[in-house]
């Protein structure tokens, strides 16, 4: 089965994630996902996002989505599952992963960052 | 990509109304809680914050309303959330936050 | 003055073209360009894209996206200036350069593909 | 991100009259090309493409649309290309395919 891979880079700075997810979107859309699993994308690649923001130690978030015909596989650079227990907004960093971990169908972590993955199902509507 | 927020005084129901269009993320909710305490401080009341046009909220949204829900209740004033979109309803129940809030304009009012 | 880079790879597949061109609207947008000018980005990066598609060697289009406050410069990978003379769409091929050369404010051909620059414009309206 | 076309035997004027809804760019190109020539080979007619609907076209499509041109000229029938959006206009004035086109729907009708 073919698999394809779109990568993408940003600079480590909020403004760029709507960016990051108008692009999981049209990933996502072009899938034939539906309209509530194109917002799961979206919202957990932002929180993502944003907790590789706090965290990352790189200056850039890189992004590797592959695509397959079975699922969609999004792996976020500089993700901590471990949220420092002095952080002002650790609660809201861990309903960041909450939501991930909600949304998504497979979420790991690894020394990189975090592999996030939705299936696509074959809707019986 | 953005937020624009339309606030209007209730004089009838002594409230304020805020009207988020756009998405409360993590580049616009500091300055979406700015917004709101700045009203809310000026003249306090409790407040109402409607999802209409609300497309899109973050954890970075959720912190800003938590923290905003926090400063009202020092005071004894109380905030609803009322048309949530089901997308965002849903984060709301994930996280369950609904219960930390009080939702209106659903079945459950 | 700081300059924020962005960097996208995607498979040398048709599909992937219209990702580009939404990704490309989205920096456009965010750097306040007018709908002109996005469209004007969007119409030539598509064209850079099918050139590629057809005269790169290999396997990925790479794409960066370099933005300052007075410009947008993008590169993208394995573009050729010259078009085989025996081609079939020889022709076809040179319209998408020249929309190219019309839409962009400077474009510079190079061994790795091409440079397209778009100056941001004080709009006095 | 996407095309669809809509056809409509116009029996009054006796055209074909294609509507593309979305985008004729390298993904859709080609089908394109072979929906119209294949209704234009069923009732040899001139056509007409209407622009109303259509967002977006690059080069393949002008490909497409020449290809089309030359196959209709062949047998001296017409295509006639009406409603054009202005960033669509726009490329056509670049690549002065506005010279090989009858275009419809402007001031200069
Ligand atoms: N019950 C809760 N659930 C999740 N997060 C919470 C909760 N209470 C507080 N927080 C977190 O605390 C922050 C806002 O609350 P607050 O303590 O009022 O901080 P601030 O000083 O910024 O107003 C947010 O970052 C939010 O994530
Ligand atoms: N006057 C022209 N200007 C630009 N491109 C042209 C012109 N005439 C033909 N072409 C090119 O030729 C192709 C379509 O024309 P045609 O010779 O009919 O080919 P086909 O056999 O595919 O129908 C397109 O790739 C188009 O770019």
């Amino acid at each position: 089965m073919n698999k394809d891979i779109v990568k993408l880079q940003i600079p480590k700075e909020p403004s760029y994630i709507s960016l990051v997810r108008l692009t999981a979107s049209g990933i996502a859309y072009s899938m034939a996902l539906n309209i509530d699993e194109i917002e799961d994308i979206k919202v957990s690649i932002g929180e993502a996002c944003i907790n590789s923001l706090n965290f990352s130690e790189e200056d850039e978030i890189s992004l590797t989505f592959i695509i397959d015909e079975e699922k969609l596989s999004i792996t976020v650079s500089g993700v901590k599952e471990n949220i420092p227990e002095e952080l002002d907004e650790k609660r809201e960093r861990e309903l960041g992963l909450l939501i991930i971990k909600s949304l998504m169908d497979e979420v790991v972590f690894n020394e990189k960052g975090i592999e996030m993955i939705k299936y696509i199902e074959d809707d019986i509507q | 990509m953005s937020l624009l927020v339309e606030v209007i005084f209730d004089e009838k129901e002594n409230k304020w109304m805020f009207f988020p269009k756009g998405e409360i993320d993590i580049y616009t909710s500091s300055k979406f809680k700015e917004e709101v305490l700045n009203h809310f401080n000026s003249n306090q009341t409790d407040i109402i914050i409607d999802g209409t046009h609300l497309n899109y909220i973050d954890s970075t949204g959720l912190g800003a309303l938590i923290s905003i829900l926090k400063k009202l209740r020092e005071k004894d004033f109380k905030i609803y959330l009322s048309n949530l979109k089901t997308n965002i309803r849903k984060i709301f129940d994930i996280t369950e936050l609904d219960k930390l809030f009080i939702i209106r304009g659903e079945d459950s009012e």
